[in-house]
Formats: structure tokens, C-alpha cells, sequence
């Protein structure tokens, strides 16, 4: 029998002092054992089932990559730094590969680029039918939901092929990638993949994205406009979705992107349905892009540059120097900072999340005035992942 | 059977306030109250057998004048529901009330409210209902002025209307009992008629709190002494309700015959049916978005006349049963509410939901009435609400009136709503660190409440006993069934069987509930917080806006509000009277009332 | 009344049918959650579901490395489940650290703080691995081996005493109002 | 008496089975839709079995676990009052306005039992649901008006046996506008998308029901079994013309299919959105039946 | 010319204390002394260089500084710039003026640098505000080089000496 009151007693027994209420708004904790929030915590004070106070309280997945990388040899640090981003985890090992690589002064070959380009526009598409996934699951339509994650298992399965793991690939390595495409088999099944999940697309069209609710959930939810995500530091589909036509791959190509043909999506509204049709749009621009990469064929040469220095991995020696790279990711603009004083291991690795933008300060000005529920909308939307932000 | 009963009934309240009045002792004023309140509830349950055979009337002549006072079954009906509410709010009173000043007032209220019931003929009935005003109103002076200000201006307006009213029926009959004027209603001209319905619609209209004159009373229900609350709106309302009733009785057959009919029913009960219907609505909403907890009942008490109201209306003799019965079962809970509120400012000193919380611990005696309480308004089945309630519904659907069925299905809903918003904020939840030394309710407060939730299990589980009172008061068997069944002939009621079904579930589920493994009591900070520790600085209940969401959805009809609109044509009233003291008086003038007092005076000089 | 015991078989096939998870994807394992619920590995064919309340659920999956800050709302969210409760550790960080062996922020031992009834190895482990983490875990229910709960409860304060080796006494009330300035100020 | 308590009893067992068996359909069409396999159709009687077994269980005061029983004592209440095709008892007593007001009571009770755990989130699914309920009230009545001055009569089994006589009542069409008002509801009765807005798992964490484990969930699972069937059988009686057991079970499983595929399809709303839908076309839909039935 | 060397000059123009280079093709950097930061920064949005991604500590432990890089974007020129600047790394020399007026976003950088390096940036309100690290760690600034992390880790986490501390040789 433990009742308030001697809750109370026992506190004040142990010398504690107990604040007044503050009994015109309550405290509402938003995550991280809430389905909503994968592992982030948002502490909401609310009126009612309006939000008026939003703060954000990240940090449950802190690990301490920066530190780590310092301690790992440049190589392993591959298979460290791809857990930043666990939905699309080629995108870190992307950027850190290209750092090192620009540091290195190695041309990679253009069949590596080629197999690097893929894998990155694999890893988009799932990453945004992963989305889709969590965004009908918080929208409560999850019949969308369950079909987005069940068209993901062929990519994974794909990926698992061609890298020999599900998740975390550890594929693309600094000088190319890890292993050579399997076989032509794995193309075809690529392109049957990529063409099998474009006629899907208006399934999650009809029960999602035109579904007259969704539209009535997203509207006017969450609204940004364009200065305030320039000066919040908003990148990727949610910058897009307020009128900014900004796209990494084409602002600052890399890889086989000046090769390809594709098209940003704008939106000017900037609210959460925006944000959500962007999204749509680019994954039917990703599975256009994949479509024509297979369609260019894999260029023959290397998978690997060929340096002597390669040889003597473990002790593999990287110049001194730094370089910054960055890949559009699904989430937005990706980048790695890498520092090497000249020895064995970086001297300071430092990940560039989208998240840490979008999801503090954005969030917490987004989520004021928004009712209950539109948070899960608002995260959803902003495409928030909370492992970015920790690191 | 020497000494008429009538005086004594009436008077005793009255004479008893002064006494206390004048003595003034604490101990011995409570007693000389309650005494005089229990006097008239005792004659009327005494006189109960005499009257089923007989009435008893008693006349009074002063100065040319006659006042004619009449015990009938209607008029004990109401006399005993006010006797009985004022009864158990002069019990409550004994705990909250602090001085001789409120006896009198109080006691003069409840002499009012029973002149009125037993009164026969105009003039005693106005009289009655002036004391019965004035009374309330100084009990209201005392707390708040702007309240009490509200409610005179509208009090007098509607007093005014009744004047003229009465005097364009005088001077048409030469008549002033009730018996002479439905006679000599006929002879009325069309326009006539109509005029007089207007004007007793806007005078009972007030009293009963219908929209969209019923803004006076969430004011003057919560600031005046909670005890006193309960007679308020169990007693004095009904004054309103009875004053609608009247209307059938005095000029109801002509209104009737010169209006025409819509659909089923009368086209003036229409209007009366469905101004309740816009009460139920209005009332409830706004009810559901009170902060304050003598508000949320004040507005629900109006919400719940509007189911009388409606029952009035539609003018069957079973609606109007189900009306006399929702008469009484809304004095019976809306009282024990009210007693319920008083114990709770009375121990706590709060009255806003949000200094609230978790007070089901604390008071469980009072939790137990209040549950009683809430049962009941919500109209769950074995208690009183339940059975008026659904008389309510068959009479009016069965009618083949839509609309005002919608009407009724809302309300019942938005009962639950506020309810629930009341249990949430006031029993449950996480309790202020100040509210821990609450005590549960004094004595006579227990009492009382303990009474009125008796009567509401009693009359809920027998509604029959009710039903037959109300056959004899109508004189003819609409509703058949037994003690327990209500029979409708279309629809179907037994209480008994109900209750031993809800009985035997509860038997079922309860065992069901024992085979399981043992339960072990935790705190209020041990719960589901996705996760994170909290302690008792937080705060884990929704203390304000619970009904945010519905607020919102009615953004667009709350910006219109009867209330403001009243206070600007005060105001434009106040700022003509400035124009006219300008101009014409320049004499010193003391408040607008006044000026609207003069005005309506003239009106009524006019309409003489 | 009843002796139970008797139905005790019963029950505990009920247990292993209808084991429902935790919604709480304490790392990076919770990407291999939404696949194991979806039509690919479809674990719902066992009664398995996810429960946003940990007050019904019965099963804790820790899904990957758990950092100091998360194992506080696990051990919490631990602690509002029902007995009997079952958790599964997922992935090589809770067993020892893994991949984050060196890092200052990451648990190296689950099994000190609350006790697990199976874990997985790999990094990170296939849906695969997990089913047959699963299946293991409803065979241990069956056989009445899967009693971390009761070890919980036998073992409360060696489990304590770790736990406030880690975080320092009083880590609830400390947690708890480590909030509190930044949420009264205006 | 021996024999109603016997006849009692087999509705009651017969209720809580099928009631069981239809929260096992609606996990199985819903995998089904997802192209998944589904739990076996037994399912929720593991789950409840289950809970029941649990071997701690929490409370936070009388109320709390009064409110469960009163919940399941109301739901089995409301269940006698309906008809059955004939073997029901209370059928004669069965009126249209007592068995609404009982299908609504136990919501009652599990929100007195939600609220008094001090939960927050339970607070915040108290405010949905009643908001819900007060949104559904109006399409509802309006049904149950048509549907009583349609026939002239409030007891429902006069209902089903006019209905023998004189064809389904969706055959009518002021009862075929109510019918379709009354289906509206019932996705919100069933707390099936669009209007599962007091759950909302992924939003406020199952509201009401967050509180609530072991044996009282457990309770609440039987109680949503009956709840159910007597929703489905309501509907079945008075708008699809009533029948024998199996008859009636057929209907019953047809009304629980589109209350499935409607649920599949549509994202969740939020309360308020809801609340302005029902007040909108379902109550003028309803509205227009029963002032149609009136004429 | 290209387009980074014009950015560069523009700068520069307004700036003479800085030193700016372009590093490569849409890659331009520049020196800038600390207390001047806010200005060049100020400038440096002026200049249609509308997004900062993200700031950068570098901790040059032998040199005994820290170095602040300020990276920014203009979607504008598509160029991305290095603002660099070097402040001591003793904890109560290691202050930075705010520029959470100037980038709005800077806020949560700084909240970063400060609960991982111990940089003081003054002027935001939030920078006593628990951010990633849990109780523990704040304070201890782990992320600097001369933390004793692993020593650290083992004394926390209670591991045995298994593991090789001299071990840096890995393959992959």
C-alpha cells in the first residue's frame, strides 16, 4: 500500500524540497519506450492536447563514435561508422570512404563508382520505403506500412547478395568497394526488383499518400518556411518541401550523379505533407535513377583501386590533411569532416547527421502549437533519426 | 383539522429564518433552521394520503384582495421535491453557512419556492415568486455583486414580462385565479395570446434557465454559499419548470386551438420543446468546458432543465410525465451534486478543477454519493436518472419528433462528457501536495447527501412508485407496469430484472476478477511514462482544458456568446441613460439598473 | 479455491503462444523489428505483437547495445512488467559490449543489471537468429526454465547494488528531476 | 430458473466464444490484407488466457479495479437484453434506447478505472473517448430514432419479427440511410481505423488502456469479446432482419468484414477532425432517415 | 577565374583580418582570428552563405589549442566553406562568443562542442542544458584527447583486463 501522501512524507523525510505544480500545463513524456519515437525522448509540456512546450532530450544511442574512430585504424573504421545511420547505412561509410579517398588522392575506379552509386541509390530507396513504413504506421494505416517494410525485404535481399549482410553492409571502403558485383543474375534481379516496386507505387498512392484522411492529418501541420529552414540549418526533403530546389547530388556531384538524369522534387507549402509527397516523389525519382544506372550497365575495370599501400593494412598510413564530403542521404545532407595528422588511425572524425538539425531546435519549434496528435506526424516527417544525432 | 396546513407550510421556512435570523447563536440557529425547513417536508409527506381523496384550499383576504392558495397533486409534487432538496440544502447549510444573514435568506427562498407551488391565483403566485427572487438574490448579493447584479436584471426582467403578462390577462378577464383565467382565456385575441405566451415564456424562461436567458445562473448558482446551491437549482428552477406548466394550464387549450398543431404535437409546445433542446445542447457544451466546478454543475443543471423543458413541450400526457418525473430526479441528483461541490469547497477551499486531484482517497464518503450522483445524471440504468430519462426518450421519439430526439441523444452523451471531466479533475489522479490534509465530509453534509442518494437508488430501482403519482396526478394511467416495470405499450422497463442481471454480471466478472493473482498497490509516479522516472513535482494529470479538442471544434459557435451580447445592450442601455442624463436629467443617478428598471416600468405601464 | 498448479500447463503454453513485446528499440537492432513483423518473417504466427504499454507485455526484447542513459528507462520499464516476464538480448553489445567494447558510454554486461533469460549472438543478428532466439525462449517457457524474473526478484539487491554501482544512489529521483529547471522556467 | 440460469450461461459461453473467434478474424483478415499469415483464429483466447495467468498484477485503488469488473458486468448485461434468435431471456425487455445506453456504460467503467491510475496518456485517451462518444451520439440516435418510428415500437424483438414479416430493414430506404449511419459508428464502436483515436498506439501509447495489465486487461479482453458480438448482433438484428443463431452469426460476421476492409484502408484521424466528420455526414445522413421515417 | 577564388576575394574585401584559400573545387577556407568570429561569420551570410552544417572541434592537444571549425553552406555558389579558428584548450580558457543570432542552428552545435570539449560558448542560454552525455559524463568532457577513456570505461563498467590495451594493430 504505497499511497500519495506518503509518497510526499518520504520525501520530505529525506530533506527533499518539492516544487509547487505547475498546474495550468502538464508534463507529458514522449518517448523513448513510446512507439512513436525510436529510442529519442521528447519532454512536451502541454494545455489540454495542445503542445506548449517541446524539448528535445536525445542521446539514448550515444556511443561515442567520434571518439572511437580516433582509436581504430582508418580501415576499420568502416565497419564503426556505418552504425550512425541504421536505415541507410551505406551513406556513412559512403562519405567517410570519399573523405579518405580525397585525402588519399586516389581516383576510384568507375566501376567501383558505378557499384557505389547503386548501392547508395539502394540504400535511398529502402531507407524511404522504411519511412513509408513508419508513416503509415503513425498515421494508423498500416496496411501501407506492412506492404512498405515486406518491398523492403527484396532490396535487403539484394544487398545481402551482393554484401552478405542485411543491415550492415560494410561494403563501401575507401579505394572502391569491398566485392565485386555477384553475378548478372543479381542485375536482372535488381531491375525486376526496381520495377516490381515502381508498380507498386500507386497501391501506396491509393491507401497513403492521395488517401483523402492523410491529406486532412499532414495539412497545415508543421509548417516551415524557407528562411527558417535556410537559417535552421534544414537540408535534404524537408528543405524541398518549403521551396528550396537544393539537392546535394546535383549542387555538389560526386560519383556517377553528373551522368544521370533526374529531377528535383519542390514543394513550397513546407508543412508535414510536403515533406511526406517530397519524399514520395524521390523515391519514384530513385527507382528512375536505378533504372538507368542498370540500363548504363556496370563500366568493366577494377572494383578496387590497385596502390601498393593497400598491401600493409593494418598499418595503412593515411596523409595528413582533412577533407569534408557529403552524400544526399533520405534524410538529408550527410557529411563527414575527416582530420589526419599522418598516422595510422584519423585524428578526428566528425559525422554531419541531418537530424541534428532537424530534430532539436526544428522540432522543438514545430512541435509548439501542434496538437497530440500531430507530433508522430510532425517526427515522421521530418524524417528524424535519433542515432545521428547521438553518434 | 383546525389550522389550515397551507400557511403553515409556507410560513414556517420564513418564520424560522428570522428567528434564526434574530437569534443569531451558532448551535442554536441551525437548529431553528432545520427544524423550520423539516416542518413543511413532514406536513406534505403527512398530508400525502388526505389528498389523494381531496384538495385543500385556503384563502386569504387583505384589503380587497384575495389570495388563493391550493393544495393539489401537482402542486405537492413540486412542493415536496422543493421541500425535500431544500431540506437536505438547509441540512448541508448547518456546515457551510457562517451567519444568521443566509438563514433568513435562505429560508425566505424556500418559503418562496413553496408559495409559488401551493399559490392559485396570479397575484400570490407573483408575490411568492418576488420573495422567492429576492431571497436567492441576496443570498448571491453576498458572495458577488456583478453576479447578483445579472441575475436581478434578468430576475426583473422576467418578472416584469410576468407583470405584463398578468395584466393583459386581467384586464381581458377581470380574473386573477388560475381557475377563472383558463377559463376566460378563451376569449383572447390571437395577437393577444401570442403576446402573453412570449411574456411567460421570457419570465419562466429565466427562472428555468433556458437558452438563451439562462446566463445568469452560472454565475449566481457558483457564487453564492454551495449549500445553498443545491436549493437553487433543485428548488427554484423548478419554480420555472412548474411556471411552464402553467402556461398549459391557463391558456394551453386556446394556444393550442388558435396556433394549430405541428406534426403531433402543439406548434407553442414546439417552440418550448425546442428551446429545451437548444438548452440540452448549449448547457452541456459549455458545461464540458467549465474550469470552474460550481460552474460545470451550474451549466449541467441548465442542460438538464432543457430535458424537462423538452418534455413540456411536446405536451403528451406521457411526455409530460416523463418531464414531472425528470423533475424530481433532477432535483434528486442535481441536489446531491451540489451538496457534493459544497463539501468539497467546503474542505478544500478550491473551487477550480485545476488546484484538484486525486481526492477519491482523501473523501471516499463523498466519492461514494458523488459516484451515486454521476451514475445517475448519466443516466446508467438501475438509478432514478435512468428511468426519466428514458421515459423521456420513448415520449418524445415515439411522437415522431426527430429532431428533438437528436436533441436528447446529444445531451445524454454530453452529460458523460462533463462527468467524466468532473470525476477525472476532482477524484482521480495526481494530488496537489496541498490537498493532503483533506477530511472527509461533516456530518449533516453526509447526511444530506446521504439522503438524496438513497432517493435516487430507491426511485431509480422502483421507479414505479414514482409513476404511479404521476398517473394520479394526470388522472389516467399512461404509464402501466408495476413497481418495478415501466410499461409504455411500445416500450418496455424493469428496473428489478436489470438490476439483478447487473448484479449477476458484476457476480461474474467479480469472480473472474478473485480467480486472478493478487493485486499489489503502487503509487501514481509508478506508471507508464514511456520509460522515464518521475516524481510528485511533475505534474501527471490534465488539470486544465481537459476538453480542449472540443473547444476547438466549437471554436466557431463559442465566439457567439448570449453573454456578451447582454452586456453590450446593457451597456448601449448605460450609454443612452448617459445621453438622456446629458441631456434631460443631470440629476444624480445611481447604477443602470435603474434606467432599465424605469424603462421597463414604462413598458409595463404601457402594456396595462 | 483452485489449484492452479493443476492448469499450470495450460497457462504456460498460453505464455508461449502469445508473447507480446515491448515497444522499445533500445539500438540499432530495432531496424530488424519492422521485417520480423511484416510479411516476410510475420511474427505475429506465434501471437507475437508489439505493446506500446509495458504493463501487458510480456517479453523485453533488447534490440542491440544499451547506453547508461537507456538501460535507466529499461530497468524501469522492466520493472512495470507483469510477472512473468521474459527479456532477450539481441546482438553481441549486450552480452559483452561488442563492437563497443572500449566505448565509456555503452553497457558491456546486461546480465549484471537485469536478468536475461536468451540472447543472440551476432552483429547484427538475422530475423532468422532472432526466431531462433524465439523459439528457444517458448521452449524454455514451456519447460519452465525461462525464470529471470524470479532470479530478479530472488536476486534484487546484487541487481540493486550493480545498478547503483553504475548510476549512484538515488538514480530514479536524480534522473527524474534532472528536467525539472529547464521545464518550470517560462 | 434453471432453466434461464442454463440458458444464460450458454449465451454467455456462447458470446464470449464466438466474441473471441471474431477478434481472431479480425487479426486474421487484417494479416491477411498485409499479405502475412495471421495468428491462428484461437489467438486472443491464448492472449486473455494468458493475462489472466499473470502472476502480479498492480492496482491503483478500488476504483481501479472496480471500473474493469463494472465494464464487464454492463457488457454481459447489455448482451442478455438483445435478442438471440430465441433462445435470449430478456429479449421481451430488450428496448432499443436501454441496450444503446447499455452498449455505452461499460466504456464508463474502463474510463473510471483509466482515469484513476493518474496516467496522463490514460487521461489523454479519456478526453478521446468521450469526445469520441459524444461525436458518434448524434448519427446514433438519429438511427435509433428512425428506427423506432419506423416500426412504431422500441423493443427490439418486435423489430426483428416485423422485419420477418416485412423484409430487411436496409430493404427501407429511411432505414437503409440509418443503416449506413449506424455502420459509421460502429467503426468507431469497434475502435477500428479511421476512428481508433482513443488507442492510438502509435500516438498516445493505448490511452485508456495503458494502465492496465494481467488480470485486468485480461478482463477488458473478455469484455471487448462481448462487447463484439452484442455490437454485431445489435446491428444484425435491427437492420439485417434478425434469425436464427447461425443466420445471425453469418450477419454478424458480414458486418465485422466491412468493418475490417474500412479499417484497413484509412489513416487515423485526429478527435477533433473526427468529431466535425460525424456531426457532418453521418448525422445528416441519419438525420434524413429518420425524418424520412417520420413522415 | 573561378567561382570559389571570387567568393574568396569578396570576403576577404570585407574582411581583411582573415586568410581564405580555395582548397579545391567547391571547397574554400578560411583563418580567422577568435574574437573576430561573429563579424567574419556575419559576413559570411551576407555572402549568400545561408546554412551552417555544422561546427567542428579539433582538439591539437600538442599544440595546446583548439581548433573551431565553422562549416557552412551556400546553396547559392553550391560552395562549402571552412570558417577555422583557434582558441586555448584549457577549460577556463576555452571560451567562444555565440552565434546563435547569426545561424539560429549554431545553438545545437554549440551544445555539442561544449558537453563533448568543454568549450564555453557565451551567450546561449542552453548550454548548462543536458544534452547527449547522461550525468555522469558531463563534465568530464570525454572527447577530449587527454581523457583517460579506456581507464575510464574499465573503471565504470567493472571489465576485466581482457582485453589488450596495447593492441592497435587491427585487421579488417
Amino acid at each position: 500500500m504505497v499511497s500519495q501522501s506518503e509518497l510526499v512524507k518520504e520525501a520530505r523525510e529525506n530533506g527533499m524540497e518539492l516544487l509547487p505544480l505547475d498546474k495550468d500545463t502538464y508534463e507529458l513524456f514522449f518517448g523513448p519506450q513510446h512507439m512513436a519515437t525510436e529510442n529519442f525522448s521528447i519532454i512536451l509540456k502541454m494545455d489540454g492536447h495542445r503542445v506548449v512546450k517541446a524539448i528535445a532530450n536525445p542521446g539514448f544511442l550515444h556511443r561515442g563514435f567520434e571518439k572511437l574512430a580516433e582509436f581504430r585504424p582508418w580501415y576499420t573504421n568502416i565497419a564503426l561508422l556505418l552504425r550512425i545511420c541504421v536505415p541507410e547505412p551505406d551513406v556513412p561509410e559512403a562519405i567517410y570512404s570519399m573523405a579518405v579517398d580525397e585525402l588519399m588522392g586516389w581516383e576510384v575506379p568507375e566501376r567501383a563508382q558505378w557499384i557505389r552509386t547503386v548501392v547508395l541509390e539502394m540504400a535511398r530507396v529502402s531507407s524511404y520505403l522504411f519511412w513509408t513504413m513508419g508513416l503509415g504506421f503513425k498515421l494508423g494505416v498500416y496496411t501501407a506500412g506492412q506492404w512498405a517494410a515486406a518491398y523492403r525485404e527484396r532490396l535487403m535481399a539484394l544487398f545481402e547478395e551482393l554484401t552478405g549482410a542485411r543491415v550492415y553492409h560494410i561494403y563501401t571502403i575507401p579505394g572502391g568497394v569491398r566485392r565485386d558485383i555477384p553475378s548478372d543474375k543479381w542485375l536482372r534481379q535488381l531491375k525486376d526488383t526496381v520495377e516490381y516496386i515502381k508498380d507498386k507505387l500507386k497501391d501506396f498512392d491509393n491507401v497513403l499518400f492521395e488517401n483523402y484522411i492523410t491529406h486532412r492529418r499532414m495539412e497545415g501541420i508543421g509548417v516551415m518556411d524557407k528562411k527558417f529552414a535556410l537559417d535552421e540549418g534544414v537540408t535534404g526533403p524537408n528543405l524541398r518541401a518549403t521551396g528550396v530546389a537544393a539537392d546535394v547530388r546535383k549542387l555538389d556531384p560526386y560519383l556517377f550523379y553528373p551522368e544521370l538524369d533526374f529531377e528535383i522534387p519542390v514543394l513550397k507549402e513546407g508543412d508535414a505533407l510536403a515533406r511526406a509527397l517530397v519524399r514520395r516523389f524521390e523515391l519514384e525519382q530513385d527507382l528512375y535513377i536505378l533504372e538507368q544506372l542498370l540500363e548504363m550497365g556496370p563500366p568493366s575495370g577494377a572494383y578496387k583501386v590497385q596502390d601498393p599501400r593497400l598491401k600493409a593494412l593494418p598499418r595503412f598510413k593515411v596523409p595528413a590533411g582533412e577533407a569534408y564530403a557529403h552524400v544526399e542521404a533520405t534524410m538529408g545532407d550527410f557529411g563527414a569532416y575527416v582530420v589526419s595528422d599522418g598516422g595510422s588511425k584519423p585524428y578526428r572524425v566528425q559525422i554531419r547527421g541531418p537530424s541534428i538539425a532537424h530534430g532539436i531546435r526544428v522540432l522543438e519549434q514545430l512541435l509548439v502549437g501542434a496538437r497530440i496528435a500531430d507530433v508522430p506526424v510532425i517526427l515522421m516527417s521530418l524524417g528524424n533519426c535519433p542515432p545521428d544525432i547521438d553518434r | 383539522m383546525s389550522i389550515n396546513p397551507i400557511p403553515i407550510i409556507i410560513l414556517a421556512p420564513l418564520i424560522g429564518g428570522f428567528l434564526a435570523w434574530l437569534i443569531n447563536i451558532k448551535g442554536i440557529r441551525e437548529i431553528i433552521g432545520v427544524i423550520s425547513a423539516a416542518i413543511p417536508l413532514g406536513y406534505l409527506a403527512y398530508l400525502y394520503q388526505q389528498l389523494s381523496k381531496e384538495t385543500i384550499n385556503f384563502t386569504l383576504s387583505l384589503s380587497g384582495f384575495e389570495f388563493n392558495f391550493l393544495l393539489y397533486k401537482l402542486g405537492w409534487f413540486f412542493a415536496t421535491i422543493a421541500a425535500l432538496v431544500g431540506f437536505a440544502a438547509i441540512l448541508g447549510m448547518t456546515s457551510t453557512s457562517k451567519d444568521g444573514y443566509e438563514w433568513l435568506f435562505a429560508l425566505m427562498s424556500l418559503t418562496g419556492v413553496l408559495g409559488v407551488f401551493l399559490a392559485f391565483d396570479m397575484v400570490s403566485f407573483f408575490i411568492f415568486w418576488e420573495i422567492m427572487t429576492f431571497g436567492s438574490f441576496m443570498m448571491v448579493l453576498k458572495y458577488n455583486k456583478k453576479a447578483s447584479l445579472k441575475y436581478f436584471l434578468l430576475s426583473l426582467f422576467g418578472a416584469y414580462s410576468m407583470l405584463i403578462a398578468i395584466g393583459i390577462l386581467y384586464a381581458s378577464v377581470g380574473d386573477l385565479s388560475f381557475a377563472g383565467m383558463s377559463v376566460a382565456s378563451m376569449m383572447l385575441t390571437k395577437w393577444k395570446l401570442a403576446l402573453i405566451y412570449l411574456l411567460f415564456l421570457i419570465a419562466f424562461g429565466v427562472k428555468a434557465g433556458a437558452f438563451p436567458l439562462h446566463v445568469w445562473a452560472p454565475d449566481a448558482y457558483s457564487e453564492t454559499n454551495q449549500s445553498y446551491t443545491a436549493m437553487f437549482s433543485g428548488a427554484l428552477s423548478k419554480a420555472g419548470v412548474y411556471g411552464f406548466i402553467l402556461i398549459y394550464i391557463l391558456i394551453g387549450s386556446k394556444l393550442a386551438y388558435d396556433f394549430g398543431a405541428f406534426r403531433s404535437t402543439t406548434k407553442f409546445g414546439y417552440i418550448i420543446a425546442f428551446i429545451g433542446g437548444l438548452t440540452i445542447v448549449v448547457g452541456g457544451l459549455l458545461a464540458a468546458l467549465q474550469e470552474d466546478i460550481r460552474k460545470l454543475f451550474a451549466y449541467s443543471s441548465i442542460s438538464q432543465l432543457g430535458y424537462v423543458l423538452i418534455g413540456i413541450g411536446v405536451g403528451t400526457a406521457l411526455s409530460i410525465q416523463a418531464a414531472l418525473f425528470h423533475t424530481l430526479s433532477h432535483a434528486l441528483f442535481k441536489g446531491l451534486f451540489f451538496l457534493i461541490v459544497a463539501t468539497i469547497v467546503y474542505r478544500t477551499g478550491k473551487t477550480e478543477f485545476k488546484d484538484m486531484g486525486g481526492l477519491a482517497e482523501k473523501m471516499p464518503i463523498t466519492f461514494a454519493m458523488a459516484f451515486v450522483a454521476i451514475l445517475s445524471l448519466a443516466g446508467i440504468p438501475p438509478l432514478v436518472g435512468f428511468a426519466s430519462k428514458w421515459l423521456l426518450f420513448e415520449a418524445v421519439i415515439s411522437q415522431n419528433l426527430p429532431i428533438l430526439g437528436g436533441f436528447i441523444f446529444f445531451g445524454s452523451a454530453i452529460g458523460f462528457v462533463y462527468l467524466i471531466r468532473f470525476t477525472y479533475a476532482v477524484w482521480f489522479g495526481q494530488r496537489p501536495t496541498d490537498l493532503d490534509d483533506t477530511k472527509d465530509a461533516p456530518l449533516p453534509l453526509a447526511i444530506a447527501m446521504g439522503i438524496l442518494a438513497l432517493l435516487n437508488v430507491v426511485f431509480g430501482i422502483a421507479p414505479g412508485l414514482v409513476a404511479k403519482e404521476l398517473n394520479s396526478i394526470l388522472g389516467k394511467e399512461v404509464i402501466k407496469g408495476d413497481l418495478f416495470i415501466l410499461d409504455l405499450g411500445f416500450g418496455k422497463y424493469n428496473a428489478l430484472l436489470l438490476t439483478i442481471w447487473l448484479v449477476i454480471g458484476i457476480v461474474i466478472a467479480g469472480i473472474v476478477y478473485f480467480m486472478g493473482a493478487k493485486v499489489r498497490r503502487v503509487p501514481v509516479t509508478d506508471t507508464y511514462q514511456s520509460g522515464n522516472p518521475v516524481t510528485m513535482e511533475y505534474n501527471l494529470t490534465i488539470r486544465r482544458n481537459f476538453f480542449l479538442p472540443l473547444k476547438e471544434t466549437l471554436a466557431f459557435w463559442l465566439r457567439m456568446s448570449f453573454d456578451r451580447l447582454y452586456q453590450d445592450v446593457g451597456k448601449s442601455v448605460e450609454d443612452l441613460a448617459e445621453t438622456l442624463r446629458y441631456y434631460v436629467y443631470n440629476g444624480n443617478v445611481q447604477s443602470y439598473a435603474w434606467y432599465l428598471a424605469i424603462v421597463l416600468v414604462v413598458l409595463a405601464l404601457w402594456g396595462w | 479455491m483452485v489449484d492452479w498448479r493443476l492448469f499450470e500447463p495450460l497457462f504456460n503454453y498460453a505464455r508461449k503462444k502469445s508473447l507480446w513485446i515491448v515497444a522499445f528499440c533500445t539500438g540499432c537492432g530495432g531496424i530488424e523489428m519492422p521485417p520480423l513483423m511484416t510479411s516476410r518473417y510475420d511474427l505475429e504466427r506465434f501471437g507475437m505483437m508489439p505493446n506500446p504499454a509495458p504493463r501487458m507485455a510480456d517479453l523485453f526484447l533488447i534490440t542491440g547495445y544499451v547506453t547508461p542513459k537507456t538501460l535507466k528507462r529499461i530497468i524501469i520499464t522492466y520493472e512495470l512488467q507483469p510477472d512473468p516476464k521474459y527479456v532477450l538480448a539481441h546482438g553481441s553489445c549486450p552480452l559483452n559490449g561488442g563492437i563497443y567494447w572500449d566505448s565509456y558510454n555503452a553497457i558491456k554486461h546486461l546480465d549484471r543489471y537485469i536478468p536475461v533469460d536468451v540472447a543472440i549472438a551476432g552483429c547484427m543478428p538475422r530475423p532468422e537468429a532472432v526466431m531462433d532466439g524465439i523459439k528457444k525462449i517458448m521452449e524454455m517457457i514451456e519447460n519452465g526454465t525461462a525464470d529471470g524474473w524470479k532470479r530478479y526478484k530472488e536476486n534484487y539487491e546484487w541487481y540493486k547494488k550493480n545498478q547503483d554501482e553504475l548510476f549512484g544512489e538515488g538514480w530514479r529521483e536524480k534522473e527524474a528531476r534532472r528536467w525539472i529547471p529547464w521545464l518550470k522556467k517560462k | 430458473m434453471l432453466e434461464i440460469a442454463l440458458r444464460a450461461f450458454l449465451i454467455l459461453i456462447y458470446a464470449t466464444f464466438v466474441g473471441f473467434m471474431f477478434m481472431g478474424i479480425i487479426r486474421i483478415v487484417t494479416a491477411r490484407i498485409h499479405r502475412r499469415v495471421g495468428p491462428p483464429i484461437y489467438q486472443p483466447i491464448l492472449d486473455t488466457i494468458k493475462l489472466l495467468s499473470k502472476k502480479s498484477n498492480i492496482t491503483h485503488g478500488l476504483i481501479y479495479d472496480f471500473g474493469i469488473i463494472y465494464a464487464l458486468g454492463a457488457t454481459i448485461l447489455a448482451l442478455m437484453f438483445i435478442p438471440l434468435g430465441n433462445i435470449s431471456i430478456l429479449r421481451a425487455y430488450g428496448d432499443l434506447i436501454l441496450i444503446t445506453f447499455l452498449l455505452e456504460i461499460p466504456m464508463l467503467g474502463i474510463m473510471f478505472a483509466a482515469m484513476s491510475s493518474g496516467n496522463p496518456w490514460a487521461g489523454l485517451g479519456a478526453q478521446r473517448a468521450l469526445l469520441t462518444l459524444l461525436a458518434i451520439q448524434v448519427p446514433l440516435g438519429f438511427a435509433i430514432i428512425a428506427l423506432a418510428q419506423f416500426y412504431g415500437t422500441f423493443s427490439t424483438y418486435e423489430i426483428v419479427m416485423a422485419q420477418q414479416a416485412g423484409g430487411w430493414s436496409i430493404f427501407h430506404l429511411p432505414l437503409f440511410l440509418a443503416a449506413i449511419a449506424y455502420d459509421i459508428v460502429l467503426q468507431a464502436m469497434f475502435g477500428k481505423e479511421p476512428f481508433d483515436i482513443m488507442i492510438a498506439p502509435g500516438e498516445i501509447s493505448l490511452g485508456p488502456m495503458v494502465e492496465f495489465g494481467g488480470k485486468h486487461m485480461g478482463m477488458l479482453q473478455i469484455q471487448h469479446a462481448i462487447a463484439l458480438f452484442a455490437e454485431t448482433l445489435f446491428f444484425a438484428n435491427i437492420f439485417l432482419g434478425g434469425g436464427s443463431i447461425l443466420v445471425l452469426l453469418i450477419k454478424q460476421v458480414a458486418v465485422l468484414m466491412i468493418a475490417i476492409f474500412i479499417g484497413a484502408i484509412f489513416p487515423r484521424f485526429t478527435i477533433d477532425q473526427a468529431a466535425k466528420f460525424y456531426w457532418k455526414w453521418p448525422t445528416i445522413i441519419a438525420a434524413l432517415g429518420a425524418i424520412l421515417a417520420s413522415l | 577565374m573561378a567561382k570559389e577564388e571570387v567568393i574568396v576575394q569578396k570576403v576577404l574585401e570585407k574582411a581583411p583580418y582573415a586568410e581564405g584559400k580555395v582548397k579545391r573545387e567547391r571547397r574554400i577556407e578560411f583563418k580567422v582570428p577568435a574574437d573576430r568570429i561573429r563579424e567574419f561569420l556575419m559576413i559570411m551570410k551576407e555572402n549568400n552563405f545561408e546554412s551552417m552544417m555544422q561546427i567542428t572541434v579539433v582538439d591539437w592537444l600538442k599544440d595546446g589549442e583548439f581548433e573551431l571549425v565553422y562549416q557552412l553552406w551556400s546553396y547559392t555558389y553550391a560552395v562549402h566553406a571552412f570558417v577555422k579558428t583557434r582558441i586555448p584548450r584549457d577549460l577556463d580558457k576555452a571560451r567562444m562568443p555565440t552565434v546563435k543570432d547569426i545561424y539560429p542552428v549554431a545553438e545545437t552545435y554549440e551544445r555539442d562542442a561544449h558537453d563533448f570539449y568543454g568549450v564555453y560558448f557565451e551567450g546561449n542560454e542552453k548550454m548548462e542544458m543536458p544534452w547527449i552525455l547522461d550525468d555522469a559524463e558531463q563534465g568530464l568532457f570525454p572527447h577530449r584527447k587527454d581523457f583517460d577513456w579506456l581507464g575510464y570505461t574499465k573503471r565504470k563498467y567493472k571489465i576485466l583486463d581482457r582485453f589488450d590495451e596495447d593492441k592497435d594493430n587491427y585487421v579488417i
